[in-house]
C-alpha cells in the first residue's frame, strides 16, 4: 500500500519536474522523453517481477502524458492486461484492442511483431475460451510477414503444439507428426528449434517411433543448446537410454561419461556409474 | 414476536434506530469480510492467492456433478437429526436444577456447570480421543468388562456386520461403519453448558403459583414438564435448534481432527464444511470452496425458515 | 443478615474485577513503547522450528555474532505452524515483515518476487565471514554443500531468494537398550528382511507379557516409512513406465494410466502394497486416527520400540527420552528377497538432499544489510558450525563437520532413483480416495484385495479430475509467463543483459512446461474419448 | 424465585440430585484431568492417567512454569477481555431492544443483514480485514482488538437477546412508557432485570473467547509486548512432544482467574439482577 503511493507520488513529481522543464525550456524537451522511457522501464521491470498490477498501472499514468510517443507504452499495458488480477474478460478483450491498434499503426516494428505474437497467443492461452484455429491463423500471419524473427520463430513452436494436439488435421497423431516433422528445416532460431525438436522427441516418443528418430531429435536438441542443468541432465539420460535401446553403446557411454563429469549431485548418479562400470568392464548395460 | 408499528408511531420513535446503528457499523466495517469476500470469489478461478480470473458460473454448474458433496450433505443430515435428539438431556437437565427446591443447590449446580466451560477445548478432545482409542481406550475396556462386547459379537454374527469380532479391540475410529456412530457417541452425555444456562433463563420466568396450581389439578411430573415448562422454554429451545443447525452444518473441525481432510475411512466422515476446506486448503480450489460455501449458505438458510415456520412458540 | 452477606460477595466479586481492570489499565498506560536506542540495530527473524534446541541454537548463533557487532540486537520470533502462514501474509502485506523470513508456508512464486529481494548478485561473491578459512575465496553459492541448487525460487524465477542454514533426512529410530533387550542383539536391521526378525522378537516379547508396539504409528509418522518402502517397490515398475527415459520419478504413471500401459493390478504396485499391510500389522491398531505427538510421546515413553521420523526431531527426542536413542536408514527389502526383491533396486539416493530452513530477506525489511551480513554469518563455516552443533541438525556448509550425535543423518548419496507412491500417481482426488480406502488394507481382518475393492473402481474418476485441475493450473502458469516474458524481452532491448539471460530460461521453462501441457490435455481427451466408446 | 416446595415435592429430592450430580460429574471430568495432570510429568501421566498423585509427589514446577508463562499477559488479557465484554453486550443489548420491541421499518432488512453474516461460511480471508485496519492505522494497539471483539460478537449476541427480549410480557414496557421511561430507561429498569441471567451467559462466553483468543492478537499486535494470553499458550500446543503436565498446568493457571471471578460474579447474574425488582 505505502510502497504503492511512494512509486505514484514518485512518478508525479516526476512528470510534474518534467511538464515544468519542458515548458520552461523547449531546448530539454528531449528530457521528457527520457522520462517516459525510464517509465517504461520501470514498469516493465515491475512486470518482470510479477508485479504485474503496479505495472499496469505506471503503463497506464505513462500513456497518459501528453505529447508522447505511446506505442511501447500501449504494447506495455496491453501485456500486462493479460495478467492483470483479477484476470477479466474485459481485460484481455482490451488488450486485443490495444494490440490491433499498435499493428494498424505501423505492422512492422519490433513493438508490433511483439504485438502480433501476443495477439495470436490470447485465443490460444488466455481466453477462458480458446479458440486455437484463429490462434493457428494469427500465428501463421506472423510467421508468413516476419519469417526470420525470433518471436516468428517461436510462434512456429507455439502453432506447432497447436497443430500437433488440437488440431485434427490430419486426422491421427502419427501423421499430424510426420507433417511437423518435415517442417522442422523452417527453424532457424536456436532457442525455438530447440523448443521444436524437444516437442518433436515428446511426440515421438508417444506415438512410438523407433529409438533412432527420438534420438535424432534429442541431439538436434543439444546442438541447439541452451538447456539449463536440470533439463540437460534430463537430456543426456534420455539421449544415453534411447541410445541403449538402440544399440548404440557407444553413444551410451559417452553420454553417461558426460552425465557424472557435470552433475555430481543428482540421484540418478549413482545408478548410471553402475552402469558405466557394467559397461566399461565389457557386459551390457542392466 | 416484535409488535408492528405503524409508520407514524415509527417516525416518533426515529430514536431508536440509534440503538441499532453502532451494530450496523460495527459489523458492516469490520466483519463483513469473509462473506462478502466468499461471495466474490465463488465467481472466480481463484487458488487462494493473488492470482484469479473470472469465470462466471462456471463454479457453481460444477457443484451439480460433484458426488462427494451430496453425498456429504446425507452424512450432515443425519448428525443434525442425531443433534436434534442430542437437545434432550441439556432441556432435561435444565428442568431438574429448576425443580429443586434449594435456591441454595440451584446456584451451585449453575457454578458447576461454567466450570467445564472454562476448559480448553483441547483437553475435552484429548480425553474423548483416549476414551475411543481402540488399543488403551475406556469404552473399548468397559465394553469388555460388563460383556457387552459378546453382545455386540452375537448381534454382529447373526447380521453379518463384520464390525465386531472377538478377540479384537474395537476400532472405533477406523471402522468406516463405526464413523458415524462414533461422532454421535461424541460428547455423551451431551449436556451443553450454554443450552442448560439459556434454557434455566427461561423456565425463571415460571412463577411458583402456576406450579400449585398444576399440583392441585393432581398433574404427575411429566405432565407439568409437558404443560408448563416445555412450552415456557419454547423460545429458548427453538433457539438452541437454529443454533445447533448452523453449528452443525458450518462445523467440520471435529471430523478434521478426528478423521483428516478426506473424511477417514471411506469418506464417511466428510461433511460440506470439510469438502470446503479439503477443496481450498487441499486441492488450492478456494473460487470452488466459495461456491460450496454459498450452496451451504442457502441450506442453511432454508433450514432457519422452516424452523421458524414450523416450530411455532405458541404461549 | 444473609441479604448483606450475599451483597458483599457480589460486590467483592466486582470489586475484583475492578481492582483488576484497574491494574490493568494503570500497566499499560504506564507501559511506554520502549526507548528507539537509535545506534542499536534490531534484526529480526522468522520461523516455525519449534523442535528442541532450534532455538536455542539460533540464539547461540545470534549471541556469537552479537560479540563481533555490539551495536545489534537480534530478535527471533518463532510462529507455530499451523498459523505461520497467515501470519506471514499479513506481515507481508501489511508492510512490515521481520528482516528474515523462512520461507515454505504462505509463500508461492509471486509472493517471494513481490515481496523479497533477490540474492543472486550477493551469492556469487565470498561470504565476508568465512575470510581466513579454507573457503575465503569461494563464492558464497558454493560453500552450500547442494550449491543452492534447491533454493527456492530458482526454477520458476531464476534468482536465489532463500538460503538454507541445514538440511533434512528421514530415519528409523530405535530404543537402543530396548532393542537389545528386546532382540538380544545390538546390531540393528540394515534390511528389510531382518526388520521381520525384530517384529518377531515383538510378538515373542509380548508373549512373555510385555507390552510394546514395533513401530510408533500416526498419521503423521506411519507414512514416512511406509511411503519410503512404497517408493522402493515401485523403482522398477517406474522406469518401465518413463517412456521419456529420464530414469527419475517424473509423474509417468499419469500418462501411462490415461493411455492404459499403467493399472493398479501392476505385480510391483501389489507387492507394495503387501509390504504396507506388513509394516502397518507392527503399528498400533487405528494408528491412522493418531497424531504426530501420540507417536512422538508413544515411543518416547518406551511403549514402541521404533519411530520413523525425519532428523528435526533427533533433538527433540534425545532430550525426552531416558534412554539411547539410536537412528538407521529405512531397512528395506533386498533384491534377493523372494517375495519383495523382484521389485526393488536397491536403497534410495539422497544425493539431492537439498537445503532447508531457508531464509529469504524482505524488501520491507527496516534493516536489509544488517540482516544480510547475519544470514551471511549464519550459513558461515562458524556460524553453521555453532548452529549445527547445538541443535543437532544437519549443517548446509561443505567444510563444517557433521556432529558425531547425527552422524548417521548424514544424506547417503549411494543409492537408486526413487520410485513412486498411489498418491504420487495423481493429485488431491487420489489422494483423497487413497485416504479414504488406506484403513482396508491395514485392519487385521483387510488385506491388498480388500483395498483395491474400494479403491479401483474410483481410481480413474479420481484421476481425470486430477488431471483436469494440472491441466488448469497448468494453464494459469503459462499465461502468467507469457507477460514476465515479454517484459523480460524489453528489458533486454533496453539494454539490460541479465534480463536476457531470464528470458531466454523462461523459454525454456515455459516450452517444456507447455509441452506437458498439450500432451497431458491430448492424453486426456483421448481417454475420455475411449471411456464414451466403452460405454 | 422459583418453585417454592410442597411437602409432596421435598420428598423426591434427593433422586434429582443425584442424577443432576452425576451429569455433572462427566461434565466436570476434563477439569478434573486438568487439575490432576497439571501436577504430572509425562511418565506419571503415562502410568497413572486418571488418578491424581498423592500431594507428596506434586510437580509444584508446572504450575510455576506455568505462571511464569501466563503472568506477563494478564494485564493485557484482563483489559481485552472486560472492556471487549462489555461493550459487546450494551452494544448488543440495544441492537437487540431495536429488534424486539417494535417491528420497526427496515427492521427486517437490519435483521437479514444479520443473519446473512451469521449463515454464511466464510473461506477465512483474514487479509483484506488487515489491510483495512492497517489503512484506519490500527496495527498494534489493544484498543483494535477491544473492537474487533465487539464487531464480532453483535451478531451472535443480538440473535440471542432478541428472542429474550421478544419473551418479556409487554405490560411491563407499556407500564414503563406510562410512566414516562425512554427507551434507554426501559433498558435499564426492564430488560437487563428480566434478562440478567442470558446476560450473564452471554457475558460469560464473550470473556471466555477474549481469554482464550490468540489469532487476533498474533496477526495484529507487532509487540510482543501486546499479546494476551492466548498467543503464550499456543506455543504450548504447537510443540511436537507434548509436555501434558506443562500443557495442562499453563491451561489451569490460564482459566483461575475466570474461575475466581466467576465464583463471584455468577450470583449477580444468576439471580441478583433478576428475582427481586419486577416479579410478575
Amino acid at each position: 500500500m505505502i510502497r504503492g503511493t511512494r512509486n505514484f507520488l514518485a512518478l508525479t513529481v516526476l512528470l510534474w519536474v518534467g511538464t515544468v522543464t519542458m515548458q520552461a525550456e523547449p531546448a530539454v524537451s528531449e528530457k521528457s522523453a527520457t522520462t517516459v522511457i525510464s517509465a517504461a522501464q520501470q514498469a516493465w521491470d515491475d512486470a518482470a517481477k510479477l508485479l504485474i498490477n503496479d505495472a499496469n498501472r505506471k503503463f497506464q499514468e505513462a500513456g497518459a502524458m501528453p505529447g508522447v510517443e505511446s506505442r511501447e507504452i500501449e504494447l506495455g499495458e496491453a501485456t500486462t492486461l493479460l495478467s492483470v488480477q483479477p484476470k477479466t474478460g474485459s481485460n484481455i478483450a482490451r488488450a486485443e484492442t490495444l494490440l490491433k491498434k499498435i499493428i494498424a499503426e505501423n505492422g512492422s516494428d519490433e513493438t508490433a511483431i511483439t504485438a502480433k505474437y501476443l495477439l495470436a497467443r490470447i485465443p490460444q492461452i488466455h481466453l477462458v475460451v480458446r479458440d486455437e484455429k484463429l490462434a493457428d491463423e494469427r500465428f501463421t500471419t506472423l510467421i508468413e510477414e516476419h519469417p526470420a524473427h525470433p518471436l516468428a520463430q517461436t510462434a512456429l513452436v507455439k502453432r506447432g503444439l497447436i497443430r500437433m494436439y488440437s488440431l485434427t488435421d490430419p486426422a491421427t497423431l502419427a501423421e499430424r507428426y510426420a507433417v511437423a516433422a518435415k517442417e522442422s528445416g523452417n527453424l532457424t532460431g536456436p532457442d525455438a528449434r530447440r523448443d521444436y525438436f524437444l516437442l518433436l522427441s515428446d511426440v515421438s516418443i508417444k506415438t512410438s517411433k523407433p529409438p533412432e528418430v527420438t534420438l535424432g531429435h534429442l541431439f538436434e536438441v543439444e546442438k541447439a543448446g541452451n538447456l539449463r542443468d536440470r533439463a540437460l541432465a534430463d537430456l543426456y539420460v534420455q539421449i544415453a537410454e534411447f541410445a541403449r535401446v538402440a544399440g548404440q553403446h557407444d553413444v551410451v557411454v559417452l553420454y553417461y561419461t558426460k552425465f557424472t563429469g557435470r552433475f555430481k549431485r543428482d540421484s540418478r548418479r549413482y545408478y548410471i556409474e553402475e552402469k558405466l562400470a557394467a559397461l566399461r568392464s565389457g557386459g551390457v548395460a542392466p | 414476536m416484535s409488535r408492528p408499528i405503524s409508520i407514524r408511531k415509527a417516525l416518533l420513535e426515529w430514536r431508536l434506530y440509534l440503538f441499532i446503528i453502532p451494530s450496523i457499523l460495527f459489523v458492516g466495517t469490520f466483519s463483513y469480510f469473509p462473506a462478502i469476500s466468499a461471495v466474490y470469489h465463488s465467481f472466480f478461478d481463484w487458488q487462494g492467492g493473488d492470482s484469479k480470473q473470472f469465470i462466471g458460473l462456471a463454479n457453481f454448474k460444477k457443484i451439480g456433478g460433484d458426488t462427494v458433496l451430496w453425498a456429504s450433505f446425507g452424512t450432515i443430515g443425519i448428525l443434525v437429526v442425531a443433534n436434534v435428539f442430542k437437545l434432550i438431556p441439556s432441556i432435561l437437565m435444565a428442568v431438574l436444577i429448576h425443580r429443586l427446591k434449594s435456591d441454595k443447590w440451584q446456584y451451585w449446580y449453575r457454578v458447576l456447570l461454567v466450570v467445564p466451560m472454562i476448559v480448553p477445548g483441547l483437553v475435552t478432545l484429548f480425553i474423548w480421543k483416549f476414551f475411543f482409542d481402540p488399543n488403551i481406550g475406556v469404552l473399548n475396556q468397559v465394553l469388555d468388562a460388563t460383556g457387552l462386547k459378546s453382545l455386540l459379537v452375537m448381534v454382529d454374527s447373526f447380521f453379518k456386520w463384520g464390525i465386531f469380532q472377538d478377540g479384537m479391540p474395537v476400532a472405533w475410529l477406523s471402522d468406516p461403519n463405526l464413523i458415524l456412530p462414533s461422532l454421535i457417541i461424541w460428547g455423551f452425555p451431551w449436556i451443553g453448558a450454554v443450552g442448560v444456562l439459556i434454557y434455566l433463563s427461561g423456565l425463571q420466568a415460571i412463577g411458583t403459583e402456576i406450579y400449585e396450581a398444576a399440583e392441585l389439578d393432581g398433574a404427575g411430573s411429566w405432565q407439568q414438564f409437558l404443560h408448563i415448562e416445555f412450552p415456557l422454554i419454547m423460545t429458548q429451545v427453538r433457539l438452541s435448534l437454529v443454533l445447533m443447525i448452523i453449528g452443525t452444518l458450518q462445523g467440520f473441525g471435529l471430523q478434521m481432527l478426528l478423521l483428516g481432510t478426506s473424511g477417514g475411512p471411506e469418506g464417511r466422515g466428510m461433511v460440506p464444511g470439510l469438502w470446503m476446506f479439503n477443496k481450498a486448503f487441499v486441492a488450492g480450489e478456494f473460487g470452488y470452496a466459495c461456491a460450496v460455501g454459498i450452496l451451504l449458505f442457502v441450506f442453511i438458510l432454508g433450514l432457519t425458515y422452516l424452523n421458524n415456520k414450523y416450530v411455532r412458540v405458541d404461549k | 443478615m444473609k441479604w448483606d452477606r450475599e451483597k458483599f460477595l457480589n460486590s467483592i466479586g466486582f470489586l475484583l474485577l475492578a481492582a483488576c481492570f484497574a491494574y490493568s489499565l494503570v500497566k499499560i498506560a504506564q507501559r511506554r513503547s520502549a526507548e528507539q536506542d537509535k545506534s542499536v540495530t534490531t534484526i529480526r527473524f522468522a520461523h516455525w522450528q519449534l523442535e528442541a534446541g532450534t532455538k536455542a541454537a539460533l540464539d547461540a548463533v545470534a549471541a556469537e555474532y552479537i560479540k563481533k557487532h555490539p551495536k545489534v540486537k537480534i530478535d527471533q520470533i518463532l510462529i507455530p505452524e499451523r498459523v505461520f502462514a497467515t501470519w506471514l501474509t499479513t506481515r507481508l502485506v501489511g508492510g512490515n515483515p521481520p528482516d528474515l523470513v523462512a520461507l515454505g508456508f504462505g509463500i508461492t512464486d509471486d509472493r517471494m518476487a513481490r515481496y523479497f529481494t533477490p540474492l543472486s548478485e550477493e551469492v556469487v561473491k565470498p561470504n565476508p565471514h568465512n575470510a581466513g578459512t579454507a573457503l575465503e575465496d569461494v563464492p558464497w553459492r558454493d560453500t552450500f554443500i547442494d550449491g543452492l541448487a534447491s533454493a527456492p525460487g530458482l526454477f520458476n524465477l531464476f534468482e536465489y531468494y532463500g538460503i538454507p542454514c541445514s538440511m533434512v533426512t528421514t530415519r528409523l529410530y530405535y530404543n537402543a537398550p530396548l532393542f537389545e533387550k528386546v532382540t538380544g542383539s545390538k546390531v540393528p536391521p540394515a534390511t528389510y528382511e531382518e526388520l521381520t526378525e525384530v517384529f518377531e522378537a515383538v510378538r515373542v516379547y509380548n508373549e512373555k507379557g510385555g507390552n510394546l508396539v514395533a513401530i510408533a504409528g500416526s498419521k503423521y509418522n506411519s507414512p514416512v516409512l511406509m511411503n519410503a518402502l512404497f517408493a522402493a517397490q515401485t523403482q522398477k515398475l517406474n522406469l518401465e513406465l518413463d517412456r521419456r527415459r529420464v530414469m527419475r520419478f517424473a509423474g509417468a504413471p499419469y500418462p501411462a494410466f490415461f493411455d492404459g500401459s499403467f493399472d493398479l493390478f501392476s505385480p510391483a504396485i501389489r507387492s507394495a502394497l503387501e509390504l504396507s499391510r506388513e509394516i502397518g500389522k507392527n503399528m498400533p491398531q487405528g494408528f491412522l486416527s493418531l497424531a504426530r505427538e501420540d507417536a512422538t510421546f508413544s515411543f518416547v515413553q518406551q511403549r514402541s520400540l521404533m519411530i520413523a521420523t525425519g532428523s528435526w526431531d533427533v533433538q527433540s527426542l534425545r532430550q525426552e527420552s531416558s534412554f539411547e536413542v539410536a537412528a538407521i536408514r529405512f531397512p528395506l527389502p533386498s533384491r534377493q528377497n523372494p517375495q519383495y526383491g523382484a521389485y526393488t533396486l536397491g536403497p534410495g539416493s539422497e544425493a539431492e538432499t537439498g537445503g532447508a530452513v531457508n531464509f529469504g530477506l524482505t524488501r520491507d525489511a527496516p534493516n536489509p544489510e544488517a540482516a544480510l551480513d547475519f544470514l551471511k554469518y549464519l550459513t558461515s563455516i562458524e556460524g553453521n558450525r555453532i548452529f549445527s552443533e547445538k541443535s543437532n541438525w544437519l549443517p548446509s556448509i561443505v567444510s563444517v563437520p557433521v556432529p558425531e550425535a547425527i552422524a548417521p543423518f548424514a544424506p547417503v548419496s549411494e543409492g537408486y532413483p526413487s520410485g513412486f507412491i498411489l498418491e504420487w500417481t495423481g493429485g488431491p482426488e487420489v489422494k483423497r480416495i487413497y485416504e479414504n480406502a488406506f484403513h482396508r488394507l491395514v485392519r487385521p481382518d483387510g488385506g491388498v484385495d480388500q483395498f483395491l475393492e474400494y479403491f479401483e473402481p474410483r481410481y480413474a474418476q479420481a484421476m481425470v479430475l486430477d488431471m483436469e485441475l494440472t491441466i488448469k493450473n497448468g494453464l494459469r502458469t503459462l499465461s502468467m509467463q507469457d507477460t514476465t516474458w515479454i517484459a523480460l524481452r524489453a528489458l533486454e532491448q533496453g539494454g539490460d543483459p541479465r534480463s536476457g539471460a531470464k528470458a531466454a530460461s523462461l523459454q525454456e521453462v515455459q516450452a517444456i512446461g507447455e509441452n506437458s501441457y498439450y500432451s497431458r490435455r491430448y492424453d486426456l481427451d483421448e481417454f475420455e474419448k475411449k471411456r464414451k466408446t466403452a460405454k | 424465585m422459583s418453585a417454592k416446595p410442597t411437602a409432596k415435592r421435598v420428598k423426591s429430592e434427593w433422586p434429582k440430585h443425584l442424577v443432576v450430580l452425576l451429569l455433572l460429574g462427566i461434565e466436570l471430568l476434563p477439569f478434573y484431568m486438568m487439575l490432576q495432570i497439571s501436577v504430572k510429568n509425562n511418565a506419571e501421566f503415562l502410568n497413572h492417567p486418571w488418578l491424581p498423585l498423592p500431594p507428596a509427589g506434586w510437580h509444584w514446577s508446572n504450575l510455576v512454569e506455568g505462571f511464569q508463562l501466563i503472568f506477563p499477559y494478564i494485564a493485557n488479557t484482563v483489559f481485552v477481555a472486560v472492556l471487549g465484554t462489555v461493550c459487546t453486550l450494551f452494544l448488543a443489548i440495544l441492537g437487540a431492544y431495536f429488534f424486539a420491541r417494535y417491528k420497526m421499518p427496515f427492521s427486517n432488512f437490519f435483521w437479514a443483514f444479520f443473519l446473512f453474516l451469521m449463515l454464511m461460511p466464510g473461506v477465512a480471508n483474514i487479509v483484506p480485514l488487515f489491510s483495512l485496519l492497517k489503512s484506519m492505522s490500527l496495527l498494534n494497539s489493544l484498543w483494535t482488538l477491544v473492537l474487533l471483539a465487539v464487531a464480532g460478537g453483535q451478531v451472535f449476541n443480538i440473535y440471542v437477546l432478541r428472542n429474550f427480549i421478544e419473551d418479556i410480557p409487554k405490560d411491563l414496557f407499556e407500564a414503563a412508557e406510562m410512566d414516562g421511561a425512554s427507551h434507554f430507561k426501559q433498558i435499564i429498569n426492564v430488560v437487563i432485570p428480566m434478562s440478567g441471567s442470558i446476560i450473564g451467559t452471554l457475558a460469560i462466553l464473550s470473556f471466555i473467547g477474549q481469554w482464550n483468543d490468540f489469532l487476533m492478537p498474533l496477526l495484529l499486535m507487532r509487540d510482543k509486548e501486546l499479546f494476551t494470553l492466548g498467543v503464550g499458550l499456543i506455543y504450548l500446543d504447537g510443540e511436537y512432544i507434548k509436555q501434558w503436565g506443562k500443557i495442562m498446568a499453563a491451561f489451569l493457571v490460564a482459566s483461575a482467574p475466570l474461575l475466581i471471578m466467576f465464583l463471584f460474579t455468577m450470583k449477580l447474574f444468576v439471580r441478583g439482577l433478576g428475582g427481586a425488582a419486577l416479579k410478575g
